[in-house]
Parts: structure tokens; C-alpha cells; sequence
């Protein structure tokens, strides 16, 4: 194996030296373990040889050899194209704990040139992404923040959370569709049920229900994704139940029309004009689709009650609609409607996170104040950038 | 143009036209266009998925030429993608929901989607959108001073602006304390907050008025250029 | 066992995705469920499509109101998952034409739809009547203005540059770059901790509505 | 006063029949409104402007149909007016849909011009490699590109035997929705070659290019469907992105009139109210 690589050489030597020119290795090649990862990659990086810069000798490309030994039988792994400032390619077929050498091959026409092995180099796995321990502080606090409160109303505290307007309006709302004898329409969103937005919808969704069934007016919700169907149906048969009224549900009246977006607003809208709804509620996450929903409501006169966290629609919601629940408003409305204290202390320690957050930005500011004037408070870049940049 | 492509063009515009007279009122056109368009995108998704979603992540590895089940016949290697299996039947859970009586199972394959969901997001939300957000703000110096060769000059351009937007933030993130009477000092800044909130609701609105009328341009255009002018460029008429 | 089981399977995969944030060894882990989520969206596909295919041909063999347009409805549904699945979706198949002449023109006239009705909410709701109104009309107007050329030409060319700050051009990047700037990030940090409060009820089972009756 | 409530009550159909006439009137007849036009379009002008006759400018078709909107008007006028002053065109394209791109813009071009291919154009088809594709033309174009878009031997074009690599060619012209695009021909082309490099974009990407034009690395920057109207304009070459802007400036108008209609309606009403003669109660302020 050894004179292999003998040969090569030579034939690359003797090649380079009948055109009376060489071809310069690339240059800076190293390797190392790929950083915080499963284990079984490393990373190989090299810069350009100096030939690729100069535009005299041309350079095709790139190969990256790789074997167990310095002067071992290297195997091609791959090859790279060239035309890059740097580069970097990851062998993502290391066995953990194995030394591994590597050799970055510049490829020309005629001839081709490799570096010295580099190496040893091993894949290994990561326990703790060390850079992320910002994240996990904030995930922390703000966890405990929650889960203090949560028990704290458990244990029978009473806790006081302010009038929201919009879900003061819910009932009036669905009071309205009874009397008129016209249904509640009831929009989950277009995203799928591992989008949180849906999530907090659909329970949203269950509260409305049960108003709809204690008050016996009838309830559509059409849905643009068969998951979110699928556990809407759950959700609202459970709310029937609850109200004591079983027998009033009908699944039929939660559908599916089609995944696409544009497509299932075309139905939305067909239902719109045909049903009549006099009470319209868009929850969840939304796109373009807002507005077209939000406009078509108000020409059939319908109270409408919307609420997203998506900050691009929220301004056709507040132009289009009754009521709106901005961003944080949507996720505590289930808390809220619910009345359920362990929900409401979730409410409460969101708070705290506000808090914590105000004090920093605060903080921060002065901070960035005073570095103006050469003031270095702990080291302050250093130490705000490791605070929140999460790499 | 070729007749395949005028035909298409014919039925496109019919439909473009189908979806337009609804701005004027439901009317059996937009109906047909309506639920055509249902049962059209239904379908493409219904295919889209099965060769996006279930040939990649549950058949191949399963059955394919190189799957784990020919590998555990031919070679009697198991494989680690056997767990693919598991994700099959988390599937089949859903059709469950076909049997009233035993929907329940479905459960199984919502309460995954659902944790998985809710998992993914904490990280995401909390990462992208707090602290990143937060880390853009405090790097923001409210009185903006700037050392040159002639001395220390105050840049008030650049302090208004960072001050506003420090005040705008903060304020608006007071409007969404939920634990406290808006009364006094909070109520107070909550209320400029919501003022920060109206002007960026109004700014988001404007600027999004060119995008929606570059939509109805690219319609119009459709209709003029694609289906008018060509119709009348094949019948000989320009 | 018919909530508490799926309750746990909710929790064990949330916290594995949530872990894997932090520890580099679960990637793989993480990597494998969110395959399998994509299975069950599969798969839960087709009982949307049996719930549509059924009601509408409850509606054909019933003769309710508008049924025929429910076979147009079936026949769509039918045609395009044939040809899709049958003879596969890529260029210049009877799929791809399909997609071309009949659900883009629908798709992206739905869309423009767009144009006119953001003229007619802003006609409705831009009204002066309250302060929160007023500055939601204002900043729309300047933006707006600012947005296309006939906003700068109505500014004369003799106009002094100590006083670019009246027109159009200047102040829509201004409320973009702060106002708008300022409120987005607002809202995205509020939300924020909706959300990990959401997430941390859901999966702690304090909130399991989604999971139906007992 | 009954015109006042009308104005204060208009059927949302009137607004849509004034809105969508507001739209395609200045498509089917353009208003030629002119657009204020910039420095970094204007530089772009002058620099095909001062060219001497005959001078060889390169035009990269980077972008595709998705693109072709904002992209496509530019292709056109920027063509348009090189053929004006006699210069030849080599045209190439990193991305795949590119090169199509090319043949539709020379199609329309040719309605305007006797042009022979291989002597005033050539149209050097489609090829992979981005950046490399670029390295390589600073070698020698006939290697990179042996066969024209057609298959024709490139030697056997005329206007290729007076260019054989970047050195030859007096202005790149990159057209570009995305990457390969800009960064490369900047990167490459000018670093490398110092080719003289400009370029237009899609409305979205150019405030990155930003910083090339303040370094001269680019010479100008079309951005988006506003800079193709500005590049219009300056040429005065009847093209679709005028009118496009044209349509948008009228619907902005429109709409701003329609909310001048409320709010004057509103006040005229509300100060009746005020003096006593009742009528009909606001709805109640959006929730905030």
C-alpha cells in the first residue's frame, strides 16, 4: 500500500515536472472532530491553493482522501468543486473514537498535487451543546417562573388577571349567534397541529364549545389540516359532554377540506356567504388568507373575533375584525375563558418572565451607555453576547 | 403557442374569472370553480404527500431496494431502521378514526404530533423570538455619542431613533401584562404600548398594499397577454 | 389508559426534542421522530379525504342543495390523486398540466383576490375616531405613499434637504426601521412566552383538552 | 348631506370595480408617469452610454420564471439600449431557466432590430458551476462554452473570435434572483479580472448589494420592478415595468382617496351628531 502511494507521488511529480510547472497544494488543511454533535463526523478545511487565486495554472478541483494511518491506504471520499474563498467538508462517515489522517488532493488539468496528511483527527459525541447553557438558563427560569405559580394557585391562592376585551367578547358573541338562530364558524388556522398556535386554537376551540352547546346554538369548524380535524372532533365531542349535551354534537359539522391554502379559503368563503354565521372566530396561525377570510366576514355582518401570533397578519385582523387577541393575548385566552386556577398561574408567572426581561433590556441599554465612554461593565460585549446570542 | 398550451390557457382564464365574480356576489360560477378547487387541491396534496412524505420516510426505508425488511430476508441483518415501523403504526392509529367506537386510538398519533409540536416550539420560540429579539435591543444605546478627530460629537439622528425604538418595545411588552389593573403607571405605558402596536400595525399594512397589487397585475396581465392576446394572435386577428 | 398513555407518549417526545437542543447525542433521536411526525401527517391525510369524499357524496345520494357541485368536488379529487400517484408528479406530467391550468389560476386569483379587499378594509377601518385609529391611518397613508414613486415626485426638486424629513420617502423608513421594528419585536417576545407556557401545560398534562373525553 | 352618507357608507363593489380599473387601465395604456430616477440606475446608463460603438457587453440571465416579474423588464430595457448604441451582446446564464429567459427577451428585442445572430448576440446557453463557470471565463470563454445555446461550435461565431475570456469584455450585465449571481460576479469577475460589473435584482435582495456600490465594485443597481421602471425611464424604452408601477402608483392613490372619503365623511357626520340631530352610532373601536 505503501509504494501506492509512492507511485502516485512520482507520477504526480513526474507529470508536474514534464510541463516544467507544479501545481501548489492547498493550503491550511486541518481536521477535527465535527463540534457538538452526535459523534461520526469530522471536519476537514482547507484554503484554496494559491494557483486557484492566480488564474495562470487552472484548478478543477478538489478531493478529500482519507485512511487509519499517516502513510496508510487513503480512500477517496469526495470530491469538491472549486471557486471557494474556503472550504469545508464534513466526513460524516467516522466510527467514533477512531483516528483518522486526511489528505486534500488539488486536482488541475495535467496533474494534480497533495497536501501532508493531517491528522489525527477523531469523531467524537457531545453531552452538552456548551454554547447553548444561555438557552437552557432562560428555559429554566422561565419554567420555574410558571410552575411556581401553577402550584401556588393549585394550593388555593387567589390570583387577579386583567380584562381582556376580546375574550370578554366570546360570549356575547356566541349569545348573539343563538339568538339570531344562526351558526358559530369557527376557524383553527391553517398550520397543522404541531404548530403551537393550533394548539392553543383547538383548546380555545373547546371552551367556545361548550358555551355553543349550554346555549344550543350550532357550531362549524372547517379545518385545512385532517390532524387538527381529527382532534378538533375530540375536542368539541368532550365539550358537549361537559355541558351535559351529547347528544347535540355533530361530528359532521367538523370537516376537512383540503390542505391547500388558497383552496380551503375558497371553501371557508363558500360557507361564509351559504351558512351565514353570525358569529366568526379565526384563531390560530395564519398567512395571507387573513384578510380574505376577515373581509368576506364582515360583508355577511357576522361579529368576528380573531387572534394570531403572526405579526405580518395581525394588522389585517385589527382592521377587518371586532376583536383581536394579539400574539401573547392568544395563548392566554384558554387559560382565561377557562377560569381554571393552575391555568391562570401560568398567566402569572409569564409575568414574571416579563419582568426578568424588562430589567435586562434595561440594564443592557445603560450598559451599551456607558461603552460608549470606554466603560466596561463585566466586560460587557463578552459577557451580553454569551448571554443571548445562541449559537 | 402551441394548442395543448391554448386550450389550458382557455381553462385557466375561465377559472381566473370564476374566482373573480365572487367579488360580486356567490353565484353558481364561483360555486363550481369552489369546490372544483377543493377537490383539485385535495388531491394534489393527497399525492404530493404520498411521494414527499410517506415514500421517503416510511416506505423506502421499510421496503425499499436496499430497505430494512429485503436486508432482514436476504441477510438476516436487523436494521435500525425497523423503528421506521413504529412510525407506521403511530399512522395506522389515525385511521382508527374511520370506527367511531374505537377513535379513541387516534389518540396515540395526535398526542405525538401534538408533544412533538410542542417541544419543537419552546425551543424555537424561546430562541428565536425572546432572546435573540431581547439581544437586539440591548445593544441599543439610547444617547448615541460618536469620538471623531474634532472631538465627541452627539449623534441625535441615530439617539431618537434608538430611544424611540427602546420605549416602543418596552412599553408595548408592559401592554401584555396580564397580572396587574392597567391602572396608574402601567396603564399608563400599556397604553403607549398599544400606540407602538397601531403605528406598526398601520406601517405592516401599507407596505404590504404593493405586494397584493403586484398579485392582481400579474392576473390582469394574465388575462390580457396569455389568454387575449394569444387567442386573437392564433385566430390571425394581430 | 385511553388519556394517560397518549398524555405520556405527548410528553416523552416533546421533552426528547426539547433536550436535543442541548445535548448534541440526541440529534439523531430528535432527527428520527420528526420523520415519524411526517408519517402521521401522511397518513392522517386520508381520513380528511374519506371525511370529504364522504360528505359529499352524502350530499349527491341525498340530493341536498347544491349537490351537484359535489361531484364536480369528487371527480377533481379522484383525478388528481390518480394521475398524482399513478403516473407520478414531476415535469410535464398530466399531473404537472393539471396543477398549471387548473389549481394555479384558482390558487393564485384567490390570492389577488387580496388587492381589492385590502382597499376596502382600509376604507372601513381608517377612520379617525379614536387615537389608536388615527395612528393606525396615519402610518398606513405615509407608508403607502412612500412605497410607490408618485409619493417622491410630489416632492418639488427645490425642496431643501434640512427639511427631507416631511417627506413621504424619509418617514416610511423611519416607521419601518423603529415603529415598526419596535412593535414586531414586542409581540414576537410576548409570544414567546405564550408559547413555552403552552408548550409546558400541554406537556406536563395540566392541559390535555386536545386529548377528548375520558 | 345625502352624498356625505353615501361617501361614508360606499358599497365595498364600488371600491372594487374603481380598484381594479385603477389596475389595468395604465397596463392597457400606460400613463408614462415618470419615476424619480436614482443614482445607482442613472450610473448604469451613463456607463452603456459612454461606451464606444462595438464594445462588448456580457449579459448573465441568473434568475427564472418566479423572478421574471421583477427581472425579465430589466433584461429588456437594459438590452434594448445596448442594441441602441451598437453594442455586441454575449449572453450566458448560471441558472437553468436562465438561458430560456434569454431566448424570450431576444425575441421581443428582435421585433425592434435587424440583429445577426453571431455577429451583433450570441446566446451561449446554460452552464452548472457558478463561480467556476466565472474563474473559468478569465481563462478563455471557447473551453467553458465550446457550443453556443443552439449546439453551433462557438469558433464559428464571429463576435467570439474578438472575445476570448473576461479581459475582452468591456461591462458585465448580471441579471439575478438569487445565488450564483451577484456575490459571484462581484467576487470573481471584478476582484479577479477587474471586469467592470453591474447588475439588477429583485426588490427583496438588493439592500445587501448595497455595500458593492458604495465600494465601486458594482457600477450600478436595478432593484426590483421600481429600478426596471427607472431603467424605462431613463432609456425612454416603452417596457411593462413603467406601466407595473404605474398601476401600483394609481391603486396606493385610490386607496388613499377612498380613506380621504371616509374621514372627511366622518367628520362632517360626527360634527351633526354633535349639534343634536342624532343618526346613526359609530361601530365600536377596534379592540386593541
Amino acid at each position: 500500500m505503501k509504494s501506492a502511494y509512492a507511485v502516485l507521488l512520482l507520477t504526480v511529480a513526474l507529470t508536474a515536472a514534464a510541463h516544467g510547472q507544479t501545481l501548489r497544494t492547498a493550503e491550511n488543511a486541518a481536521a477535527a472532530d465535527k463540534a457538538v454533535d452526535a459523534g461520526g463526523s469530522i471536519d476537514v478545511t482547507w484554503a484554496p491553493s494559491p494557483d486557484e487565486l492566480e488564474a495562470e495554472v487552472k484548478v478543477l478541483g478538489y478531493e478529500v482522501w482519507r485512511a487509519r494511518r499517516p502513510a496508510g491506504d487513503y480512500k477517496k471520499l469526495a470530491d469538491v468543486e472549486a471557486g471557494k474563498e474556503s472550504y469545508n467538508f464534513t466526513d460524516e462517515e467516522a466510527e467514533n473514537g477512531v483516528e483518522y489522517f486526511y489528505k486534500v488532493r488539488v486536482r488541475g488539468e495535467e496533474m494534480s498535487t497533495d497536501t501532508a496528511p493531517v491528522g489525527p483527527a477523531k469523531a467524537t459525541r457531545e453531552w452538552f451543546h456548551p454554547n447553548r447553557l444561555n438557552m437552557l438558563i432562560a428555559a429554566v427560569l422561565l419554567s420555574a417562573f410558571i410552575l411556581y405559580y401553577i402550584s401556588q394557585a393549585r394550593a388555593g391562592k387567589v390570583l387577579f388577571i386583567r380584562r381582556i376585551a376580546g375574550l370578554e367578547a366570546v360570549q356575547e358573541a356566541v349569545g348573539r349567534a343563538t339568538e339570531m338562530g344562526k351558526p358559530v364558524l369557527f376557524v383553527p388556522g391553517i398550520a397543522d397541529i404541531d404548530d403551537i398556535q393550533t394548539i392553543a386554537a383547538v383548546t380555545i376551540l373547546g371552551r367556545v364549545a361548550t358555551m355553543v352547546a349550554e346555549y344550543d346554538a350550532s357550531l362549524l369548524v372547517p379545518c385545512s389540516r385532517s390532524l387538527v380535524m381529527s382532534t378538533a372532533q375530540e375536542v368539541v365531542k368532550e365539550a358537549y359532554l361537559e355541558a351535559g349535551r351529547p347528544d347535540a354534537y355533530r361530528r359532521e359539522n367538523i370537516s376537512y377540506l383540503t390542505d391547500d391554502q388558497f383552496g380551503y379559503v375558497a371553501g371557508v368563503d363558500g360557507i361564509m356567504v351559504r351558512e351565514k354565521p353570525a358569529a366568526n372566530f379565526y384563531l390560530g396561525t395564519f398567512y395571507a388568507e387573513s384578510l380574505i377570510l376577515a373581509e368576506t366576514g364582515h360583508s355577511i355582518g357576522a361579529i368576528q373575533i380573531a387572534g394570531t401570533a403572526m405579526p405580518s397578519q395581525l394588522p389585517f385582523f385589527i382592521a377587518a375584525c371586532d376583536y383581536t387577541l394579539i400574539g401573547e393575548e392568544l395563548f392566554a385566552a384558554s387559560a382565561y375563558l377557562s377560569r381554571e386556577p393552575r391555568l391562570l398561574g401560568s398567566l402569572v408567572g409569564q409575568d414574571w418572565g416579563k419582568v426578568v426581561i424588562l430589567i435586562s433590556i434595561i440594564l443592557g441599554v445603560v450598559t451599551a451607555f456607558l461603552a460608549q465612554f470606554g466603560v466596561e461593565i463585566f466586560g460587557r460585549s463578552i459577557a451580553l453576547e454569551q448571554l443571548f446570542v445562541v449559537k | 403557442m402551441d394548442g395543448l398550451t391554448l386550450f389550458g390557457t382557455w381553462i385557466a382564464a375561465f377559472l381566473t374569472l370564476c374566482i373573480l365574480s365572487f367579488l360580486y356576489k356567490d353565484n353558481p360560477f364561483y360555486k363550481f370553480a369552489e369546490y372544483l378547487f377543493i377537490g383539485v387541491s385535495a388531491g394534489f396534496w393527497i399525492a404530493y404527500n404520498f411521494h414527499n412524505l410517506l415514500v421517503p420516510n416510511l416506505i423506502d426505508p421499510l421496503f425499499g431496494a436496499d430497505g430494512a425488511f429485503p436486508k432482514l430476508v436476504r441477510e438476516g441483518q436487523l436494521d435500525i431502521r425497523l423503528l421506521t415501523v413504529i412510525a407506521g403504526l403511530l399512522g395506522i392509529t389515525m385511521l382508527f378514526r374511520f370506527f367511531p367506537k374505537v377513535a379513541w386510538v387516534s389518540r396515540y398519533g395526535i398526542a405525538f404530533s401534538v408533544g412533538l409540536g410542542a417541544g419543537l416550539m419552546f425551543i424555537v420560540y424561546l430562541q428565536a423570538n425572546c432572546i435573540y429579539q431581547i439581544w437586539g435591543t440591548v445593544q441599543l444605546s439610547p444617547i448615541v455619542i460618536t469620538e471623531s478627530a474634532t472631538g465627541w460629537h452627539f449623534d441625535w439622528g441615530a439617539s431618537v431613533a434608538n430611544t424611540l425604538l427602546i420605549i416602543g418595545v418596552v412599553s408595548a411588552l408592559v401592554y401584555f401584562y396580564f397580572s396587574k389593573e392597567h391602572k396608574g403607571l402601567l396603564g399608563g405605558t400599556a397604553r403607549l404600548g398599544i400606540w407602538f402596536l397601531m403605528v406598526s400595525f398601520g406601517a405592516a399594512f401599507g407596505y404590504t398594499v404593493m405586494a397584493r397589487i403586484s398579485l392582481l397585475i400579474g392576473r390582469m396581465e394574465f388575462l390580457i397577454d396569455d389568454w387575449i392576446k394569444e387567442t386573437l394572435i392564433a385566430l390571425g386577428l394581430l | 389508559m385511553r388519556r394517560e398513555i397518549p398524555m405520556i407518549v405527548a410528553f416523552v417526545a416533546g421533552v426528547i426534542i426539547i433536550l436535543e437542543f442541548f445535548v448534541p447525542t440526541l440529534r439523531n433521536v430528535a432527527g428520527q421522530l420528526q420523520k415519524w411526525y411526517l408519517v402521521v401527517v401522511a397518513f392522517a391525510i386520508l381520513v380528511g379525504a374519506f371525511n370529504l369524499l364522504r360528505m359529499n357524496y352524502m350530499k349527491v345520494r341525498g340530493r341536498r342543495v347544491d349537490w351537484p357541485y359535489s361531484i364536480v368536488l369528487i371527480v377533481g379529487l379522484f383525478a388528481m390523486t390518480i394521475v398524482g400517484i399513478g403516473w407520478g408528479i414531476g415535469q410535464g406530467t398530466v399531473f404537472d398540466w393539471l396543477f398549471n391550468y387548473l389549481m394555479f389560476p384558482m390558487s393564485s386569483t384567490m390570492f389577488a383576490l387580496l388587492a381589492f379587499f385590502v382597499a376596502s378594509a382600509a376604507y372601513r377601518a381608517f377612520r379617525a375616531r379614536t387615537v389608536d385609529a388615527t395612528l393606525l391611518l396615519v402610518a398606513a397613508v405615509i407608508v403607502m405613499l412612500g412605497q410607490v414613486p408618485i409619493g417622491s415626485i410630489w416632492v418639488p426638486s427645490w425642496w431643501p434637504d434640512s427639511l427631507v424629513f416631511l417627506t413621504p420617502d424619509w418617514l416610511k423608513d423611519r416607521i419601518m426601521n423603529i415603529f415598526n421594528t419596535a412593535g414586531q419585536r414586542a409581540i414576537l417576545i410576548g409570544a414567546s412566552l405564550g408559547v413555552v407556557s403552552t408548550a409546558l401545560r400541554i406537556l406536563l398534562g395540566i392541559e390535555r383538552s386536545y386529548l377528548g373525553e375520558e | 348631506m345625502k352624498f356625505v352618507r353615501w361617501l361614508a357608507d360606499i358599497d365595498r363593489r364600488i371600491i372594487f370595480v374603481v380598484i381594479a380599473v385603477a389596475v389595468v387601465v395604465p397596463l392597457l395604456f400606460p400613463l408614462g408617469m415618470r419615476v424619480k430616477v436614482t443614482p445607482q440606475t442613472q450610473t448604469i446608463y451613463d456607463e452603456v452610454e459612454n461606451l464606444p460603438g462595438g464594445s462588448n457587453v456580457l449579459v448573465s440571465f441568473d434568475y427564472d420564471p418566479a423572478a421574471a416579474p421583477e427581472v425579465h423588464p430589466m433584461a429588456l430595457a437594459f438590452l434594448h439600449h445596448c442594441f441602441q448604441k451598437k453594442h455586441r451582446v454575449i449572453i450566458m446564464a448560471l441558472w437553468p431557466q436562465g438561458a430560456q429567459m434569454a431566448v424570450s427577451a431576444m425575441a421581443e428585442i428582435n421585433r425592434d432590430f435587424d440583429l445577426e445572430y453571431g455577429r451583433d448576440y450570441v446566446n451561449l446557453g446554460y452552464k452548472p458551476g457558478g463561480a467556476i463557470v466565472i474563474k473559468s471565463l478569465g481563462n478563455s470563454f471557447a473551453e467553458i462554452f465550446p457550443k453556443d445555446m443552439a449546439g453551433r461550435s462557438t469558433a464559428t461565431l464571429p463576435l467570439m473570435e474578438d472575445v476570448s475570456n473576461l479581459y475582452d469584455v468591456d461591462l458585465v450585465m448580471d441579471l439575478s434572483a438569487g445565488v450564483p449571481g451577484i456575490t459571484e460576479w462581484v467576487i470573481i469577475a471584478n476582484a479577479l479580472f477587474q471586469t467592470r460589473t453591474a447588475a439588477g435584482c429583485t426588490a427583496v435582495s438588493a439592500p445587501q448589494f448595497f455595500p458593492y456600490l458604495q465600494t465601486g465594485q458594482l457600477i450600478g443597481l436595478l432593484g426590483g420592478l421600481k429600478g426596471a421602471a427607472e431603467y424605462e425611464t431613463v432609456t425612454a424604452y416603452a417596457g411593462k415595468a413603467s406601466p407595473r408601477m404605474d398601476s401600483q402608483s394609481v391603486a396606493h392613490v385610490v386607496i388613499i382617496v377612498f380613506i380621504l372619503f371616509a374621514n372627511i365623511s366622518y367628520f362632517i357626520l360626527r360634527r351633526k351628531r354633535e349639534e343634536g340631530s342624532g343618526g346613526p352610532t359609530a361601530r365600536p373601536p377596534t379592540s386593541a
